[in-house]
Parts: C-alpha cells; structure tokens; sequence
C-alpha cells in the first residue's frame, strides 16, 4: 500500500456523485479526483452542476448517492462544519461575507474551527479562552495581510468595494488553514488588475502547499494557474485534462468554449 | 353526550373557524406581499365589531353600519400602512412587526377610551328561534357567520383571479421584483394588502359580534387562533380558510369531548396543532413549501 | 393590556375628586408624579355637607361604646379635624376583569373619607385613604399591599376586591402585622381564621347557601356550574363541590372558562348535554352576561343562577331581555328600597346612597357596602384604639353589634366577618331591575 | 490588561454602576423602587433574549415560559421546604433541559415558522402553568413563597433586594459582553450575518443556536427565581403571553446589537407605562385611564419608524455624528471604539487590545 509519490492517493475523490433535485438530475455519476498540490480548475456552461458539486463537496448539500473522500474520512453526510474541521474550506459564489462585523472579524470567524473556547469559558474570561482568541486575530491580521487588505481591517466589512469582498472571503477561507480551498467563481465581477492579483495569490496559496479546487468561468485565469481542467457538461463529467489538452478536444469546444458563454 | 351535541360542537367550531379563516386571510395577504406578521390583525376585528356596535347604538340600520364599519377598518389597515410601515422602509422584518404590535396597543388603547372597558352588544342579524339539524340547534346568526365568509371567500377568489388590483397583488406576492419589472406599483400593492385585511378583519369581527360579544380585547385570541390558521394553511389564502375551519372545528370538539376539568386546555390544543405540524410537517397541511405561501 | 407592565396604578385621592359632581376645589398635586397624593385638606363642600350629616343609624343591638354611633366625631359634625392625617391603604381592582367590583369600592371610599373629614375626622385628625389599583392582579396586589404597608406606612390595608388578589395579600398582612379587611367573598380569606385578616362581604359559603336551600325547596337535584378561572370563580367551585356533596346534591357537571372568554355555547351544551336541572354561574367580569346570553340563544330551559358578582345594573343593562328571570344572591344594600321598615340595613343603606347618587350619579351596590362597612370598621377601631395597629386589629376583632350596611358585625377570634345568615338575599331580575324574590 | 482595565472605557461602566448604586435614593425615583426591581429582573431575562435576537438572529415569542419555569420551580420547591438557593439551581436545570430538549425540532424552523412555534412553546408551558393546580396551584396563585434568606441577611426590603438583583443584572451585563467578544459571539453574529457562511467555516450553527438557546433560557430561568422570591406570590397570568411580547419589545426597543440594549429597554418599558399614567391623570384630571396605553402604543410605534435598530445604536450613532471625537466616552454604546459602528468594532476590541499594542480607542 505504502506507494511511491506519483501513485499517492487523491486529496479528494468522488465516486458516482449524484444530486436530484426534483425530477432534475444537477450532478450525475461524477468521478473526480483530485491531486494534493494541485491547482484544479471544473469548468462547463451555465447550469452544468459546478456549483451544486461544490456544495456536495463542502456539506452544503448532501448527496442523493456515491460517495466523497477526503483525505482518509468518507465526507458525503457529514455536515458542512464538520467537514471544514477536517480541513476543506471554500468562497461562494454570491459572496457571504458577513456584512455585520469588520473585516478582521470575518476572518476570525475563519479560526472558528482552529479554536475550542466555549461559552462558559468566554464568558468567565477565562485565560485560555483570552490566550487563544489573541492567538486567532493575530492569524487573521496575518492572512489579511497575505490578501492585502491588512489596512482595511477595522472597516465593516459590507463597506468594501466588490472585489475586496471577494479577497476577503478567500482571507477567511484561508484563515481556517484548509488542506483543500474551494474556491467558487473567485475572479466574478474583479477588474483586470485585480485578476492578476488573484492568479498570483492562486499561485503562492498552491506553493504554501494547500490544494485548490476552483470553478472559474474566465478562461484566461484557468489556463493560466490551472494544473488539471474538469469539463462538466449537464452534470456530468465531459473531460478531465491540463489546459492544453482541454483547449484541443473537439467536444470541450462545441460544448463550451464555443458557446456564447465565457465572461 | 349523545351524537346531536357532537354535531352542535362541529357547528359551533365552524362558527368560530370561520372567524379564524377571515382573519387567517388577512393575515396571508399581508404575509404575502409584505413579508409581515401583522399583530394588529386580530384588532381590525375588534375594530369592526366597536365601530358596527356604536353606529348600531346610534341607531343607524345595521347594513349600513356594517359596510360604515369594513370600510373604516380597511381605511385604518391603509393608513397603517402609510403612516408607519412604508416610513419605515427597509428595516428589519422584526423591526416591522413590533411596529404592528405597537399598532395592536394603540388600537386597544383607543378603542378603551372611545367605548369603555366593558362589552358592548351588537344584536343578531335576524332574529328568530334556534333552527334544528340533527337534532343540534343552528342559531340563525351562525347561518349569517357561515355565509357571509363563503360570499367573501367566493368574492376574495374572484377578487384576485378577475381584477387587475387582484392581478397585481398575485403578482407581487409570487415575485415582487418581477412584478415591478412588469410595471406593477408594489408600494401601492403594499397598501392595498393592509386594507384588505383590514376589511377582512373586520367583517369577521362584525359578524362573531353577536354571538361572542365585542370589547376591546377581542382581538387578542381572535388575531393569535387566526395566525395559527394561517401557518397550518402553510400561508397560502385556501390553505388558510381550510386551515381556519380545521381548526374551530377541533378546538370545539376538544372541549367539547373533554373531561369537566380539562376545559381550560383548550387554548392550548390550537398551539399543540401548530407545533406538531411544524415540526412534524412543516409546509401546512397542504403541504406547500415553507415561507413560499400565496394569494 | 400590551401596555399595562407595571404592576402598580396609583390613584391619588385628589384628582379623581376633580370628576365628581363637587364644588370643592382641588389643587393639583405637588408632590412627586409618582407618590401617592396626600389627601385634599377637607374643604367644607357645601354640595357633599347636608348629605353627609352623620346619621349611622345606632341599632337596638349595639353595644355602648363600639357602634359608630358612639364615636366622638358623630357626636361632633363641625369639628375641624387637625395634625397628622389617619392613613388606610386601600388596593383595588379598579381596571381589569373586576373593575366592576373596584370602582365602586374607590367611589365609596373616597366619599365616605371626605363626610368622616366633613363630620371631624377621625380621633380628631384627618382620615386619608390611600388608593393603590391592583389592575385585578394577585401579585400587584401584593407589591401594592407592601407598598402601602412599607412606603406609605399605612394603620391598615381594605382589598382587594377580589379572592384571588386578596388571598394572595394575607401572608404579607400577617408578616407585616397590619391588619387587612378584605372586600371579597372567599371564605378561605378568613377560615381559617387568620390573625390579621378580617373582611366585610358576606362568604361564598353564605351566598351559595341560599340556592342550595332555594334548590332544595324546589326539588332540584342535579346541579351545573360553570364558573371562570379567576380567583373568584375558582374558590367558589370548591365552595359548591363541597356544599352539594354534603347536602346531597349531585354534581352533573363543572365546567369552567377563562375570564376573557367569549363564548361559552359550548360548557353550555356540555351541561345540558349532562341533564342538569339548575346552572349556577361563578364569574365576575363579562363572563355572566355572556352566560346568560348564550343560555338564552341555546334555549335552555332549567333555571340559571348567578353569583353576588352580577347583582348590579351594569349586568342588567348588559344582558338586556336575557337578563329577565336571572336568580342571584346578594346582600340587602342593592334592594335596600325593597327591604321592609325598620329593616337594619335600610336606613344606612339609604342615607349612604343619597350622598353617593349626589355625588356619582349612580346607586350604590354591595361593593359600595363592604367597602364603606371596612372603612368604618377601621376608623371606629381608631377611635377606640389609637394610632396603634395592633391595637386596631384587636379592637376589630372585638367589634359587636356594629350596623354597617351589608349587616350586623359581631366579630370574634374565631370570626372575623361576622355577619350572619341574613347577611344574604335571594334576587331576582324583573322588569330590568333586581327585586327580592320572596 | 483587559479592556475594562483602560481609563477610558472603564468611563461608561462606572457611570453605569454609579447610576445603579444611586438610583434608588434619587428623590423622584425612590418611589419607584419596586419597579426598579422589576427592571433588573426583566433586564435579565431581556439580555438572554438579546443575545439570542441580536446575535444569533433568531426571534423568541416565548420566553416568558422560561421566566415561568424558573419562577415557579423556585416557588414551589422553596415552599416545600427547601432553601431558595437550591431551589435555584434546580429551576435553571430544569429550564435548561427543557430549552434543550425543544430546541433542535425548533431550529429546524426559520423566520417566522420559528416564531410561532416558540410562541407555541410559551402557550404551552402558560397552559401547564395554570392547569397543574396540584403542583402550582393553578389558578390560585402560589403565595407565601420564602423570601430569600443568606447567611443570616433577609432581603426582605425593595432596596436590599434592588442591590441583589442589580448585582446579578450586572454579572449578566459583564459576561454578556464577554461571550460577545468571543469567539463563540462571532459565531453567532456570523449566523446572524450568514448562516451558510458560518457553517462552512466550521461553526456549528445548529449546535451553537442550541446553546444560545439554553443560555437565555437558563438566564430568564434565574430572572423568574428571582422574581418569586421577591414578588413572593405567582400568578400564572404574569407569565403569558403578553410578557413574551414585551420582552422582543424591550430588546428591540433598546436595540439588540449590545447588552445594554435590552437593559434600556426593559426600563423604558417597565417604567414607561406609571410614569406615563401618572402624567396622563394629572394633565387629563383622572378622566383618561387608557391615554398611557396608547401613548404607548404610540412612542413603540414612532421609534421603530425612526430608530429601527433600537435605541443603545440610535443613541450611540447620534453621539458619534456629533462629537465626531475618536472616543465617544459617555454614550451607552458598548464599547470605545476607534471608528465606524461601535456596536461592531467592539466585539474584538478584548482580542485587539493586547498582541497589536493597540488600545481600542
């Protein structure tokens, strides 16, 4: 079993992943795999399940069958906490920062599960509890200053212009040091230098040694930063492969790029 | 207990229900299109009632005092809505329905001191002796109660289904951002939902009048037994009228079949209801999906 | 009542005087908002003076030296009294479900407060009542109780108006060692007897007992009671239970409802359905009127009976027709024009109510009695006793032969009502009035 | 090294505690003692609810049960014979159990399915309350129940029992502010702002809502023993629905973004409603009786429209807009902060002040 580097497990792997929702098959028998170090790209037109893999993948949904792994723990049932504590954090599409806290906060929120303080030790004020939570805002400061927006940290959050709200979710995700990151759509609505700024961030976060997973329309950025491509076509898998060859398959291309999709 | 009594409780459960169904309505038309609990609901019944009893008193024929009476409370409803709901724009849902509940306090606070504490009396409709059916009396006021609420649960349907008002307001309450795309006035709409039930509220509260009685505190289980009837309908306008019935129908039988003794479980059997089903069945009984609701 | 968190309502004398059909001016109070407002100084009212000349009617029965009769203001009606005022707490329910109850109670005591000042005072000083409404609450009661008792330093305590609250009030009477002359019916509020605890209306035990003779006499056996769940109606189920099982009578069915109920068609067919043969109502409030109202839409044909609570115009004025043929027992102050001459209670009765109808606008009923009947066994132990509460609450246990108007007082350690059987009438609504019924 | 340990934000909380230490003997309010009482023991109650509406989002039209269950567990095990601080703990058992046992079917609802079914859960437990007469007397109420007795002190005055109750009021006050600063408060805000968010990042939100839940069901528990022992009698009408209402009213009311919120609210509410009906009967004669009521209905109403967030944030913006000074010492917020909402910033201002060097404000 004890196998050499290129035979290492996956990080995460799906077997026959399916969602129905209704009489709506939204992810269909999905085989996936993925490789720790990498960086991951699924893409596929509008309404091809990319996100509601995601929210398989993260316990925001539970699946109707197959199965999940994650690292060596079957994740499919669990619930979404649960899954973040075993290091699997993720960015949503439609952003979900916290619009009532600053943005240092929102980040703390991101140690949540790094840290066990509990009510009555909060609030008795006991040492532990005051230790630790020093511990998590100087872990957030730090990632804050990773995305760049160590500045802004007392500002309320909902006060950030789009786009940093986007960094500020991925600081968050971060601050909760996943083993995998999901990222949903990170680049949506940023601006052409602010997507430079996230491929370089794609790339130090995938050289700290923490995998990503991404579900990216812009195709410029996935060809990019991408190591691996999944094409997801109508819930199902269409194509797995490094950007060039998915550039080359002739299905990938009717199916997709060809579209008038591709923001 | 013989079977002509268990047929005089139903008859007197679909008596009360029919109050709770029309206050249910109200309750789901501003739900609907507002996303409010109105806590004043059951107040516009009790409004009803006070106003109707007063003009009666001073003589005016009972007709015209009832319609005197629904269209004050649908104009109260409106300059609710007006004056404190849509100035309070955006805030939080809760925000709002503490504002309704302040409305509730004032409602009962001026209606103390327009017509004192104690009740007042609206005669029955039409007077005339007990009818018999299965051998249980039917007062000729329960016929005015049982009718009157099928003629506005008839009108109310046609209301929404004929009308262009009646359009727009289905259309608001499927998709408020869509029926405004669609030229529709969801402002106006808003105040349109608070009058309805105003009149809603009040019709019911005119016509339990008589054989309740009306005083300034009515309202409060009036407003509470048709909001329960409104979620176990799941929100949507039929589903609150079956929901309404259902529930009279077995609060009656509940006291009417208990023990001597056990009688003052009875307003808790409406919230023992409510809470199995929510959590037990949590779309109503007619199974509609939560907080999705309807006209 | 979303608004009504506060447990306490305070009525200050004074203003309330302003509504009054008085001539007496009233200076608005200057003391703190919230303090209970000292009493007006007992300015001679030329309207009130004449109707308040002091005539309790001495009975053959009373004994020298304790009868009002006796007391050295009667005997002076000009007398200016002076010094530091008398206090006596009161709390009543002047809102809420007995409100009916507590208004009448504040009228009485603020009437008859001012003829006492009017006749002297009482031992020489002014007499001042300190009215607390309770909102008919047991723990408003309570805390107004301990409020008077603590803050106001009261000589003692009338209230309240109803058997809830004025049970509740006992312990903090007997903790405080302040004597405590209740207005309601409860007959646990004195048996068993408890030191401090005194109280004016006849017991529930007396009020039920003349239906049971009533009963009885007519052959009924089979009994309904539908009663409400306040205090009132509470106590008096298992007053009834009791007398009915001790008397022979059976029990059909007891049904009950709440004070704020609107409809009781369904305890009603409950009952009938049960073949009662009489329906006794227990319940203040709106509850009797809509009783009798839902007894005549259902078209029940056995008699029904209502208690002591109903026996008012309001309930008459209320029911209207329904209200015709209606049995309730009463004390003989609301028929006090009905009584026979040289009846006890006529003439203190009638005296007293030409002052109040002066001054109110309305007849006196039997809470007007128990309250003028408390407050003057207070001020009559006064006399005898001194500013002294321990010493007024022996003198009132010790009270003989006093003629108030809901009877004759003959306290004792073992009775501390005093009143006996023909404290109690049967009535009768005809004609939309109450009227003996024999 | 705390926050309460710098000059500046120590301001507030002593004028605090100086107000709470001198107000019962203030000329016009010493009469109001017993409502003062009242005040501290449904601020209690009106924290827990405000930490439950504010920060964990979610509405209780049923907390007066739990105030009940804490009231009447005191009463009745103190009256059989046991002494009124065991009696306590066991009232706060009980309720907290309870508040646990219902509280994951309840938090399978949202919105106002959630609402009602809490509202539920209060007409339930006020039913049992009048209807288990052997146990509580039912309609009767349960009088005569033991003062509290401690060490030989009886509090058996309003204004030893002020000082008792004011001092719990207060150790409320302080570890409430503390679970907000917290990792476990950011929890809750953050459920509050974003459920789907909280849950992805390892908060247990299901579990969390429990336990805040439990918490200001365990907090109007201790409030509802306090009040028996004080009020010495219960009657089941004090628990109903109508206390449930006016405990979202006093949260919302003084806002729910800060544990003073709730407090401001309780007062006003408790107090409002005399005072109004003592100024009412002087300016209309003693003719009116219901103009407190409406009036109150009124301000309620007015407040909303104004000041929706309630009036601790209200009040504190307004402070802020006008000294436009960095620290807003003196206003009712619930800490100094440096800038933007108050209400916000300090939940970390405990975390921030120590490892950056820098003190909030």
């Amino acid at each position: 079993m004890a196998a050499v580097a290129v035979a290492a497990p996956p990080l995460l792997e799906t077997r026959g992943l399916t969602r129905v929702f209704g009489g709506l098959v939204a992810v269909s028998a999905v085989d996936q795999a993925v490789r720790a170090g990498t960086i991951h790209a699924i893409i596929g037109p509008n309404g091809a399940g990319k996100t509601t893999l995601f929210n398989l993948l993260s316990g925001v949904l539970p699946p109707t069958r197959g199965e999940i792994r994650f690292g060596d723990a079957r994740i499919d049932g669990r619930l979404p906490h649960q899954i973040c504590r075993l290091g699997l954090a993720r960015t949503f599409q439609n952003l979900q920062i916290f619009a009532n806290m600053t943005v240092l906060e929102n980040v703390i929120v991101g140690r949540h599960g790094r840290s066990s303080a509990g009510f009555l030790s909060a609030m008795l004020r006991l040492p532990a509890a005051r230790a630790e939570a020093q511990a998590a805002c100087t872990v957030a400061l730090s990632w804050l200053d990773f995305v760049g927006l160590a500045p802004r940290a007392d500002d309320p959050a909902g006060s950030l212009p789009y786009g940093q709200q986007r960094l500020l979710e991925l600081a968050r995700a971060l601050a909760a040091e996943p083993t995998l990151l999901l990222l949903d759509e990170p680049a949506a609505g940023l601006l052409g230098r602010e997507k430079d700024n996230l491929a370089d961030l794609l790339a130090r976060i995938r050289s700290s040694g923490v995998t990503v997973l991404l579900v990216e329309h812009d195709m410029g950025l996935v060809m990019s930063v991408a190591d691996r491509v999944t094409v997801l076509n109508y819930g199902k898998k269409l194509f797995e492969g490094s950007p060039d060859e998915v550039q080359a398959d002739p299905d990938v291309v009717v199916a997709y790029l060809g579209a008038p999709e591709g923001a | 207990m013989e079977p002509q009594h268990l047929v005089q409780f139903a008859i007197f459960g679909l008596n009360i229900g029919a109050i709770y169904a029309l206050i249910a309505l109200g309750f789901v038309a501003v739900f609907s299109i507002t996303g409010i609990i109105n806590f004043a609901q059951g107040e516009f019944a009790m409004l009803g009632a006070m106003i109707a009893a007063w003009l009666v008193r001073a003589e005016w024929p009972l007709p015209v005092a009832g319609l005197v009476a629904v269209l004050a409370v649908a104009a109260v409803g409106a300059l609710l809505e007006l004056g404190v709901i849509r100035p309070a724009g955006s805030a939080s849902i809760v925000t709002l329905i503490i504002i309704t509940i302040g409305a509730s306090v004032l409602f009962k606070g001026l209606a103390v001191m327009a017509w004192g504490p104690d009740p007042v009396r609206l005669p029955p409709f039409t007077a005339g002796p007990p009818l018999r059916v299965l051998g249980a009396r039917l007062l000729p006021q329960d016929l005015w109660v049982l009718g009157t609420t099928a003629v506005v649960v008839v009108g109310l349907s046609l209301f929404f289904r004929r009308t262009l008002q009646g359009k727009a307001m289905r259309a608001v309450a499927m998709n408020r951002y869509a029926a405004r795309l669609m030229g529709i006035d969801a402002r106006r709409t808003s105040t349109a939902a608070f009058a309805l039930a105003g009149g809603l509220g009040a019709i019911g509260g005119i016509v339990i009048a008589p054989s309740a009685s009306a005083y300034w505190d009515m309202g409060t289980g009036l407003g509470l037994k048709g909001f329960v009837a409104a979620i176990l309908g799941g929100m949507g306008a039929g589903g609150a009228v079956l929901g309404g019935l259902v529930l009279g129908v077995v609060e009656e039988l509940c006291a009417g079949l208990a023990p001597s003794g056990f009688g003052g479980y009875k307003d808790a059997v409406a919230f023992v209801i409510l809470l199995g089903m929510l959590f037990f069945r949590p779309g109503g009984f007619l199974g509609r999906v939560p907080g999705r609701g309807g006209l | 009542m979303w608004g009504s968190s506060a447990a306490l309502r305070i009525i200050p004398a004074v203003v309330l005087l302003a509504t009054a059909c008085q001539a007496a001016p009233t200076a608005a109070p200057t003391t703190a908002p919230a303090k209970p407002t000292e009493a007006p100084k007992p300015a001679p009212s030329p309207a009130a003076s004449p109707a308040a000349s002091p005539s309790p009617s001495p009975s053959p029965a009373a004994k020298p030296g304790a009868g009002p009769a006796a007391s050295p203001a009667a005997a002076a009606p000009v007398g200016k009294p002076s010094g530091e005022p008398i206090k006596i707490g009161a709390t009543l329910s002047i809102t809420g479900n007995n409100a009916p109850l507590g208004i009448p109670e504040r009228d009485t005591l603020l009437l008859l407060q001012d003829q006492i000042n009017d006749r002297g005072g009482v031992a020489g000083r002014p007499l001042q009542v300190v009215i607390l409404d309770d909102e008919s609450k047991d723990d408003a009661a309570v805390a107004n109780t301990k409020r008077l008792i603590q803050d106001e330093r009261v000589l003692g305590v009338i209230g309240s108006s109803g058997s809830g609250p004025s049970l509740a009030m006992i312990p903090t009477a007997e903790e405080s060692q302040t004597p405590l002359i209740s207005l309601a019916a409860a007959i646990a509020i004195i048996d068993p007897p408890k030191k401090w605890v005194f109280k004016t209306p006849p017991t529930d035990v007396l009020f039920q007992q003349e239906f049971f003779d009533a009963w009885k006499e007519q052959g009924i056996k089979r009994l309904g009671l539908i009663h409400d769940t306040g205090g009132f109606g509470v106590t008096g189920r298992a007053v009834f239970e009791k007398l009915a099982k001790e008397q022979g009578f059976e029990v059909v069915a007891v049904e009950s409802y709440e004070p704020t109920a609107t409809d009781l068609k369904t305890q009603l067919t409950k009952i009938e359905a049960a073949r009662a043969e009489a329906i006794l109502n227990w319940g203040t409030g709106p509850g009797p009127v809509i009783f009798v109202k839902n007894a005549r839409e259902l078209d029940i044909k056995v008699p029904i009976f209502v208690s002591g609570g109903s026996v008012n115009q309001a309930f008459i004025t209320n029911a209207g027709k329904d209200a015709e043929g209606v049995i309730a027992s009463g004390g003989p102050p609301v028929v006090f024009d009905q009584l026979p001459e040289g009846h006890p209670q006529k003439a203190i009765s009638a005296e007293f109510n030409r002052a109040y109808r002066e001054r109110f606008n309305k007849d006196i009923d039997q809470f007007a009695a128990h309250a003028h009947d408390a407050l003057l066994l207070f001020t009559n132990a006064i006399e005898r006793a001194g500013p002294d509460k321990a010493r007024i609450r022996d003198e009132i246990e010790n009270t003989r032969g006093f003629v108030g108007m809901d009877g004759i007082f003959n306290m004792s350690p073992t009775d501390h009502l005093g009143l006996g059987k023909g404290a109690v009438v049967l009535l009768v609504v005809k004609d939309g009035a109450w009227r003996l019924l024999k | 090294m705390s926050k309460l340990a710098h000059p500046s934000s120590l301001l507030p909380y002593g004028s605090l505690l100086l107000l709470v230490l001198v107000a019962p003997h203030l000329p016009g309010i010493r009469s109001f003692r017993h409502e003062l009482v009242l005040v501290g023991i449904l601020a209690i109650v009106a924290i827990g609810l405000g930490l439950l509406m504010g920060y964990a989002g979610q509405v209780s039209l049923g907390h007066a049960a739990f105030y009940g269950l804490g009231a009447y567990t005191s009463g009745v095990v103190s009256k059989a014979g046991l002494h009124p601080l065991v009696a306590l703990p066991i009232g706060l058992l009980l309720t907290g159990t309870l508040a646990y046992v219902v509280a994951r079917p309840i938090f399978r609802l949202h919105g106002h399915y959630l609402a009602m079914a809490t509202l539920g859960l209060g007409v339930i437990v006020f039913t049992l309350i009048r209807q288990l007469e052997p146990i509580t007397g039912g309609q009767h109420s349960l009088i005569d129940i033991p003062r509290l007795e401690v060490a030989g002190f009886r509090f058996d005055t309003d204004l030893s029992y002020y000082y008792l109750v004011w001092a719990c009021t207060c150790a409320v006050v302080l570890t409430g502010r503390n679970l907000i600063d917290s990792r476990s408060g950011l929890a809750l805000r953050a459920i509050h702002g974003s459920e789907v968010a909280a849950e992805s990042l390892g908060v247990d939100t299901t579990g969390t809502k429990v336990k805040v839940f439990v918490l200001s069901a365990v907090l109007g528990s201790l409030a509802g023993s306090l009040y028996a022992h004080f009020s010495t009698v219960l009657t089941p009408h004090t628990f109903g629905l109508e206390l449930s209402i006016q405990l979202v009213v006093m949260v919302v009311l003084g806002g729910s973004e800060s544990v003073f919120g709730p407090v401001l609210g309780a007062a006003l509410v408790t107090l409002l409603t005399p005072i109004m009906r003592e100024m009412s009967r002087q300016i209309t004669g003693g003719s009116g009786g219901q103009v407190e009521i409406v009036v109150f209905g009124l301000i309620l109403m007015l407040m909303m429209v104004f000041l929706p967030r309630g009036l601790v944030p209200g009040l504190a913006a307004l402070f802020r807009r006008r000294a436009a000074a960095p620290a807003p010492i003196g206003t009712l917020g619930p800490a100094p902060v440096p800038a933007g909402q108050a209400v916000e910033t300090g939940a970390l201002g405990a975390v921030r002040a120590d490892p950056t060097g820098r003190e909030p404000g």
